[in-house]
């Protein structure tokens, strides 16, 4: 019952750039990833982004207020940005502020993303 | 949960074990360090193991737990320090009662508070959702400040029955 | 610990991130029951995690802190109700200090209770080596009792520096 | 870091008593196994008991006490326990109270009982 490390892996694929999520996604972890990704962001200004969520093992609301001030980050640089398999628990939390109007989501059904 | 259905769950037990009626209760008090989140959600996630949850109902009160939690370490001592006070308690057949406490500078307003969305925090980017998880990952929630004082957040929910009449102990 | 050897850990992790000095400290409190046994050693178990101890001196932890819960639920009380509170304090670089406390009838002879197989307790099976595992699985043991009031154990154990020096946060 | 609920599973093989621990043995299951255990004996009065303890996951000096009253009921009855596979951790509990001295521990290296 530990809590896991969050950590953001981050991947720039020629216009693309895939950010994947493991862990625990709180406000303690969500201050530093932050920082992460929107280094990545400045540095790549990348066409798209891909933000993959089926490795996220806990996450409250401060994991949407990360991925909705990330949303803003990238219309603000003219990327578009994708949600990738949310878990249920994760899709949960999504759909209580409505996300899936906002954001597009998509499974991953074992078919490359 | 009215006599009848208590009445209902007992008869159903008869087949197993008699039910060890767990009354059980635990305080604790954590200083107001985002890092104590993970570690207060964990704590609540080994008492509550106690009922045998489903893993919906233990996910559901983690997180119900870790944005109480997290609405202490950010709102309630802004540059203080300070602590987060929680007790948990098993009542009647498998309900559970989880109070969060702090006593920093209260809500002003706590039925805008309580609104989706609200938040006074917007550079923080806190969604303004916390209320709102609280809400519908349990079965009630009250909330009671004073401003100046502190503030306490009570959840109550009840668990189902479906560990128990499987059969474990 | 000396101020050498601090400087020596200091030297090490220059190389990785710079450790930030964990000032963490949590108490709580359970009703005397067994079934807070193990409740009682797996909150341990999440408060020193934080420290990323080995598996051999979480073990230790837990078994010391079984062994000091466990005196409070059959030698504290007995057929009385009442609490064992528990505080963990981390302090220095990687020292951790547990008090289990009680407001149960206390040791008249700390020294006889503190000699391994000393029980008082021969039908139930106390092994009477309780206080030999604490002192064999901490660093330092300290006992005070007031006989009629309570008992206060305290062990402290300082961890190893591995984990750090391996290089996660 | 949920304790595990503490089984002994008791089957009898001629005249010999297997008994297998698993879980945590603390002062809380002890109770239990301990009446557990007994009864197989007094029924079965066997020639030699063997005690599994490869699957205790958590054990403290009420385990001891558990190991140690069973001895002195398999004296009680004549038979002979021997204790099979501890882990580390358990044998570090036994070896405190000298426990090798007084009744016989078999390491199973795979090899059968
Ligand atoms: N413990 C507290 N102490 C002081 N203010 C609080 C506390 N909890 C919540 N609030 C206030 O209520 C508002 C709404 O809380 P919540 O719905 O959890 O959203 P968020 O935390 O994302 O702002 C907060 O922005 C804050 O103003
Ligand atoms: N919290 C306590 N309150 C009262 N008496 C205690 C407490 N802890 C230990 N004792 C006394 O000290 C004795 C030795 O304790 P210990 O070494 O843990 O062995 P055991 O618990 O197996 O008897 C106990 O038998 C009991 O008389």
């Amino acid at each position: 019952m530990r809590s896991t490390k969050a950590q953001a892996v981050i991947v720039r694929d020629g216009n693309t750039l895939l950010i994947t999520l493991t862990g625990d996604i709180d406000h303690h972890s969500a201050k530093r990833l932050r920082g992460e990704i929107d280094g990545a962001f400045y540095l790549h200004r990348p066409k798209r982004a891909v933000m993959d969520l089926s490795r996220v093992e806990f996450m409250d609301s401060a994991g949407l207020g990360l991925i909705l001030g990330r949303l803003s980050r990238a219309q603000e640089l003219g990327s578009k940005l994708t949600l990738l398999s949310p878990s249920p628990r994760v899709m949960k939390i999504l759909d209580l502020a409505g996300a899936g109007r906002l954001i597009e989501i998509r499974q991953n059904n074992g078919k490359g993303a | 949960m009215n006599k009848r259905i208590d009445a209902n769950v007992k008869e159903k037990r008869k087949s197993g074990r008699p039910p060890e009626k767990l009354k059980n209760e635990m305080r604790f008090e954590l200083p107001a360090l985002s890092i104590n989140e993970g570690i207060a959600r964990a704590v609540a996630a080994v008492f509550i193991s106690q009922l045998d949850p489903t893993y919906e109902e233990l996910s559901d009160l983690k997180c119900a737990v870790s944005e109480a939690v997290t609405n202490v370490i950010v709102h309630a001592y802004k540059n203080k320090t300070g602590y987060i006070y929680i007790t948990m308690k098993i009542s009647g057949e498998r309900t559970i009662r989880i109070e969060v406490r702090d006593k920093g500078c209260g809500i002003e307003d706590i039925k805008a508070a309580m609104q989706p969305l609200y938040t006074t925090d917007p550079d923080g980017e806190r969604s303004g959702m916390g209320f709102t998880v609280m809400e519908n990952f349990t079965d009630r929630l009250y909330v009671i400040s004073h401003p100046g004082r502190g503030t306490k957040v009570t959840m109550i929910k009840t668990l189902s029955d479906a560990r128990n009449i499987k059969g474990g102990d």
